[in-house]
């Protein structure tokens, strides 16, 4: 599997971070064009392809494949 | 095709159906139900739609999804019903929708009464609502000049994209006169109409009907094109009868039904030697202000007389056309009275 | 040739079917016409009256506030408009519900007890016909008995009462006695 | 295991909503809903005045914004125009329960054979967050300063039990963005509201209890938890009409 | 008393109070919203009421209710809000109510845009409902003077029974600047308000509030009325500043926030040795049409230029009282966009 | 045995209603529920536009004209101004059920503490007979000339039961004004309307079943039997709300 | 008892006679100003003073006593 | 004396608060002033800016089209404004955010690492103070550092972070060497 996040589109509301349940994701340190700091994968190894954080991101930046 | 007495009202809905109107979205209100009335039975003959809607707010908002679906959309009302449409009506001049509505005026403010008036005029032609707008308004005399309006008002919305309206009063609605229909309009191709929502369309095509622009240079762009097309109405559209002016040294102006009144009054005044004409605007907006010109500027015509069923709303349209060139009387009643020929004869013997 | 007409009544004495009637006659005959009816929130009761103009020329103003001729069904409409009627025009009253005279001498006035002969031909709605056959008569060039019944006919043909309505047409034709 | 993709029914604009607001879920249930049915190039969608004003910038389909409440009326003159077309709107708290209360009911009565997606968020967040119609008893908003008081501010409204109280609607269910079960549902709420628009049964309205972060001053995900403790306790979750099988 | 620093929409929620305001009904819209979140705490601590209506048509007839029970009542909105209240307030024209009604204009027409815009000028000051009545209209250019009209505009609405609006822009409502408020009003006695139905009369003395007039002759007698009132306001309440006229050969004209890039023109135009001055209507109904007369009729002025933001809207009312004694230049913005001051100065040099 | 006179809360004004029309007896019910409770000198009314129009010229005290659909609106301003008054608006379905429907419901929603009588009588009478949004199925009117259906004009609209789905409204009762006992218990459920707004318990309406027999083509006593035989079936009578001793 | 009929209130409805559980009343065949047939006391004696008419009259031209 | 001053940036930086108490300081002077914000559906993000004017005399157009002072926040904002700058005027732009140097050789550009001084004396919110405490230093005809320092007391005097901003402030006012 693998998650991967549109770094402009990303507004780092956080809702894919707290919708992972195995916390594969956390909002990173760094910030688009937007001034948003950015989700991030953090621990892609442990992703069971759920498509929760996909599912609950607002802004349709998260892709699952 | 031989001429059949019609209902001012029932004219122009069977003259509707007839210039390819299949939609009819209205709230029934005093002088003006006979049109929709008539429209509930006769648009199920035709297969087209007729909705009496919750509110004439209702209406007017189903004219504009109707319209921007590509559909000739009609809506009809009077006076109190045409103020609640007034934001409607500004939307759909910003998202430039071709769509005709009807206003039988009739007396206020408010309640008021539900005789004829022409107290909606600055409304009508100025923008009631809000913004820098204007329709297109046709301001007919006689049942078969609005029939012969409304078969066309149609083709002219879309040509412009452009909200028409026909403003009567309720003298217009309620008369009956002998009028003859013009054959039914054989539609053009929808296709063509290339601002349409009609569902078909997907990713790059699709289309958006709309009226907001919350960046000021869009929004502002978008008002000079409006503006560029009112400059192209003014230049192409204006209509008016001008009735035994060439030698007049009194000129009558008036509009609508009033005009009627006006006529027998230029007849019975030159009668008695007094050389009268009539000015009568067809379009309202736009205004015909050259013809206006011409007789301001000529050394026959002493002055304008203007009659209306309003306190002025017309006389300023006539006052900024002549533009303090030549006085400019003025008569008008108000409140569902309506003028006779004899008072607007005494007030042109009065100002001679 | 213009004549402005009004017919005035009750809500329910069909004065505004009356005056439709006269229109079509002159629009048979080839005049200019134009029907106004006084509308409004008259569903309950009141009086109703409509304007009608029939002309040689295009008809101006549908106005008339100077009938050349007037149709009084009740007294409240003959008070309302008997001082309007121009000098040397002709004024109609149904005398079954008006019991006054007139006293203006410039005008024309027919009495014609039009309930009373609509009872005694047809039945108490058909005191406009009475009416319609009482103008008919007065006015040829409007039209021809034949052309005024001929309306009538087109309005009726389907009625059951149609026969007893063209007679009570007569009676009020009869009526009056020029 | 599954994949996600971005919907096609999505334009590739970035939407104009505030981090984490939850508006955002349901456009894109919306759009993929439109995708798996197979109705692209088959739908107009109405935008309402409001937040998601912009609507017509992100669905992938045509698009009329209507004026403030009237997108009811609106669809319902598209509807009439183009019956073979399945047309949508989608409607905020104040655009559809408060100025255009009238449009939705009518629509509603009529059985308009539209579907409604009806963004419940307790406030109007557009102009800056003043109460709703729908916001909560104690809800402090910027013309409630004190907190919502039956007495001062009256009642908060339900859609969901107003429509079913008539005749006319065929589907109404009640549901909420917060968490993926949860969005799981509502997406099958609004499959099932256009499917029924699809087979002609009439009006349908997927009511979407849905955050407002910024104008909650919360946090998003705190936001999404506001909505299951206290807003649910007013607004309880499920359906409030299914026609069923019938017309 | 010590200037303090406020938002024109606060300033005016502030000033209402001050005046005597005590029930304000109004729904959210951007740029005015501010006015009722300031009040909805404010009419609190006065002991008043706030109601968040379900809609700008619901908001003017609770005014018409309160207004007609003898209370001092205020509504506010933007362009297609106001739009809306158009039924609304010609209801209260007809039945002499006094009321406040603050239209903060954006750009339109439709949803348009939410910057400043002066496009309602004619739905304001020439009936943008339907039949003929007026308000009292005021187009303030700051913030002291906008809260010193609103201060004073609810003795005015009730001295003449009629509605003022109070015609703002964005830019107005958004604005912050000092400002001096005026002490809380000592209200009149509430039973002096012969109008107002207080439900204390019984029988005889019951008290109507009505805007019907089946009667056509009665519904005249009511607008013959209004008329007069309104050529009474044209007597008494006209309000004009004129800004370095007596000298100048070129005079610009403006109203609201316009007036002030204008003045900032003035004194640049002026430093460039253009005479140039400014007549600014803080009344626009009724209009200063005397002073227009006056420069018009004047050998020293050569020229008008009106400026505003919209296509001529009050430029109408200029070129009415100017009546083609001199040229009238235009310039104009709109959508949303503003001039600066650099347009005005080279726009009145290239007339010059 | 018994007496009856004319109410003192009625003028001397001949009613301006079509003969047999109940209109009348609404309006003096609620002369006689006011006068009975000694509400003279007490009393602001609000009349719609419908054939009710000239309420104002039959109520014995302070009256105001409102805008068609608007009375609500009306007399929530004059509440909110006297609170201590007794406040009621009368409206036609046209007028509170169509274009008013948006002013009806959030009166009830705020517990607006005002009465309201509401003339059921499934047409709009005024205007000539048009289709009321009560209007029977297969109910011809001059706007529905081949009858009333579902598929074009929609369903009728339940008032009662409409304002019953909300928390808001504290009395709400359907009676029909058809006969001498039934107008007896539309008194009680005026009366008990009125005493509820005394007792400052919020929002109350009765919706009357009332007879049209102009519009409807029928005699005054047939038109009585119609709303017994037909629009009880669709508007059954009975009480939908009460929230009794509870504010 | 007697039962009163306001001659020109009266528009001849008949809902009164309906009312009447004793058939006291009838339609007249004398018609006011309005040109309504007015309701007439037909058999006064027969009157129980139920005020059933009375309440039914929707223009208030009954008075019982 | 008349100064137009623009504060833009993004939504959360502050700017309309700068500029608010930049107008707080020249009222105090007694001047006259205005403030006026850019407003709109910014919620959503987006920038902010707000147009600042202090004068001597009346302020006749409280619209800044050609500023003399540019407060930029971040680089969008930059851009949009820093060819009205009049010439002689004066930049502040915040160089934590903006890379780029301005090349106008025609007004005073000062560069002030905003964010990272607001990090090091306060919190990340506070880069509008450091700004403000850069304009204070630089226009001393509208008030001194006390004066400013004044504004910033009211303003923050009840915060808990009040001895950080105030060092914020202070970091702003040192960057500046003139
Ligand atoms: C006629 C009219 N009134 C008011 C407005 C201002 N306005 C814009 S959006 C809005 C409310 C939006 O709230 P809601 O519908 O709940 O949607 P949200 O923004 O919360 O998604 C208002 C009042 C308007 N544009 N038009
Ligand atoms: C804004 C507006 N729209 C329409 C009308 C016309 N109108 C007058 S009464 C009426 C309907 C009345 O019907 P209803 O409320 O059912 O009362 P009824 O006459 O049957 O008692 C209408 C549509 C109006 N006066 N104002
Ligand atoms: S849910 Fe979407 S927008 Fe929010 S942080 Fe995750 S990827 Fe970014
Ligand atoms: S204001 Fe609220 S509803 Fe609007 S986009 Fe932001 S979070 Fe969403
Ligand atoms: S039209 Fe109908 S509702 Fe109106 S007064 Fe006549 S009978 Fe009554
Ligand atoms: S009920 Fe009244 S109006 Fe009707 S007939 Fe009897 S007395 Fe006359």
């Amino acid at each position: 599997m693998q998650v991967k996040i549109d770094f402009e589109r990303c507004k780092g509301c956080g809702l894919c971070v707290n919708a992972c349940p195995k916390k594969v994701l956390c909002i990173g340190d760094k910030s688009n064009k937007g001034g948003y700091f950015v989700a991030r994968v953090d621990k892609p190894e442990q992703c069971i392809g759920c498509c929760a954080c996909a599912y609950m991101c607002p802004d349709s930046c998260v892709e699952v494949e | 095709m031989a001429k059949k007495l019609f209902k001012g009202n029932e004219a122009l809905g069977e003259a509707a159906v007839l210039g390819g109107c299949r939609f009819f979205f209205g709230y029934p209100i005093t002088p003006q139900t006979e049109l929709s009335e008539y429209l509930s039975w006769r648009l199920y003959d035709v297969g087209g739609t007729f909705i009496q809607s919750e509110s004439e707010v209702s209406a007017i908002n189903m004219v504009y999804g109707a319209a921007g679906a590509g559909a000739r959309a009609l809506t009809s009302s009077s006076s109190p019903g045409i103020s609640l449409k007034q934001e409607g009506i500004s939307y759909i001049a910003c998202a430039e929708l071709p769509c005709v509505i009807v206003n039988m005026m009739r007396s206020g403010p408010g309640l008021g009464g539900i005789m004829p008036s022409q107290a909606d005029y600055s409304q009508a032609t100025k923008g009631g609502g809000h913004g820098d707008y204007r329709m297109l308004v046709y301001g007919p005399s006689t049942i078969q000049e609005a029939v012969d309006i409304m078969y066309n008002a149609f083709d002219k919305a879309e040509q412009y994209r452009i909200p028409v309206m026909i403003l009567g009063d309720g003298m217009l609605g309620q008369l009956m006169e002998p009028v003859e229909f013009p054959p039914l309009k054989q539609m053009p191709d929808p296709s063509t109409k290339e601002w349409a929502t009609t569902g078909t369309h997907y990713g790059k095509d699709r289309r958006i009907v709309n009226s907001l622009y919350i960046v000021a240079s869009e929004n502002e762009a978008v008002n000079i094109k409006l503006q560029a097309k009112y400059d192209l109405l003014r230049k192409n559209e204006v209509m008016c009868e001008e009735y035994m002016c060439e030698d007049a040294d009194i000129i009558i102006t008036a509009y609508g039904t009033v005009a009627r009144i006006c006529k027998s009054a230029v007849k019975a005044l030159r009668e008695k030697g007094i050389k009268t004409g009539l000015i009568r605007p067809i379009t309202l907006f736009p205004f015909p202000t050259e013809v206006f010109h011409k007789y301001a500027n000529s050394d026959k015509t002493k002055k304008f007389v203007t009659i209306e069923l309003s306190t002025g709303q017309y006389n300023e349209d006539v006052l900024l056309s002549v533009m303090g060139k030549k006085p400019v009387e003025f008569y008008c009643r108000m409140g569902g009275s309506v003028m006779t020929v004899e008072e607007i004869v005494n007030k042109v013997k009065e100002v001679y | 040739m213009e004549q402005g007409i009004i017919c005035a009544g009750f809500g329910g004495q069909g004065v505004l079917s009356l005056g439709k009637m006269i229109v079509y006659v002159a629009m048979e005959k080839g005049l200019h016409v134009t029907w106004l009816p006084s509308y409004g929130p008259e569903m309950r009761g009141g009086t109703a009256n409509c304007s009608v103009v029939a002309s040689t020329e295009e008809v101006a103003s549908p106005l008339v506030s100077t009938p050349d001729c007037l149709i009084a069904m009740n007294r409240p409409s003959l008070d309302k408009f008997i001082n309007d009627v121009v000098s040397g025009g002709m004024v109609l009253i149904n005398s079954s519900l008006i019991d006054i005279k007139v006293d203006r001498k410039d005008i024309n006035v027919y009495y014609i007890p039009a309930n009373d002969l609509a009872l005694q031909h047809a039945n108490e709605r058909s005191s406009n016909i009475v009416m319609y056959g009482a103008y008919a008569k007065l006015n040829g060039n409007i039209g021809s008995m034949d052309e005024f019944e001929k309306i009538l006919i087109k309005q009726f043909g389907k009625s059951a009462d149609k026969d007893k309505i063209i007679s009570a047409f007569h009676a009020g034709y009869e009526e009056i006695k020029v | 295991m599954a994949t996600y993709h971005k919907s096609n029914m999505l334009t590739d604009t970035p939407l104009s909503f505030c981090p984490g607001c939850t508006h955002g879920i349901a456009h894109k249930l919306i759009a993929e809903v439109l995708q798996e049915l197979g109705q692209q190039g088959n739908v107009i969608g109405v935008a309402p005045v409001g937040c998601s004003v912009f609507a017509y910038k992100f669905f992938n389909c045509d698009m009329q914004e209507a004026a403030h409440g009237r997108a009811p009326a609106v669809a319902t003159g598209i509807k009439r125009v183009h019956p073979d077309k399945v047309v949508f709107s989608y409607q905020g708290d104040g655009d559809l329960a408060s100025i255009g209360l009238a449009e939705i009911m009518h629509a509603g009565l009529r059985g308009e054979n539209i579907t409604v997606v009806f963004i419940n968020n307790a406030i109007y967040g557009m102009t800056g967050g003043q109460m709703a119609p729908t916001s909560l008893i104690g809800q402090k908003t910027t013309t409630s300063p004190f907190g919502r008081t039956v007495e001062r501010q009256g009642n908060p409204i339900r859609m969901c039990e107003m429509l079913a109280s008539q005749d006319g609607p065929a589907y109404l269910e009640r549901v909420m963005l917060t968490d993926y079960a949860n969005v799981l549902k509502a997406k099958r709420a609004i499959k099932k509201a256009f499917e029924y628009q699809i087979a002609g049964k009439g009006f349908s309205m997927v009511e979407c209890l849905s955050t407002c972060p910024t104008n909650w001053h919360m946090t998003p995900v705190q936001a999404c938890q506001h909505i299951k403790d206290n807003m649910t306790k007013i607004y309880p979750l499920g359906v409030f009409k299914d026609v069923g099988g019938a017309k």
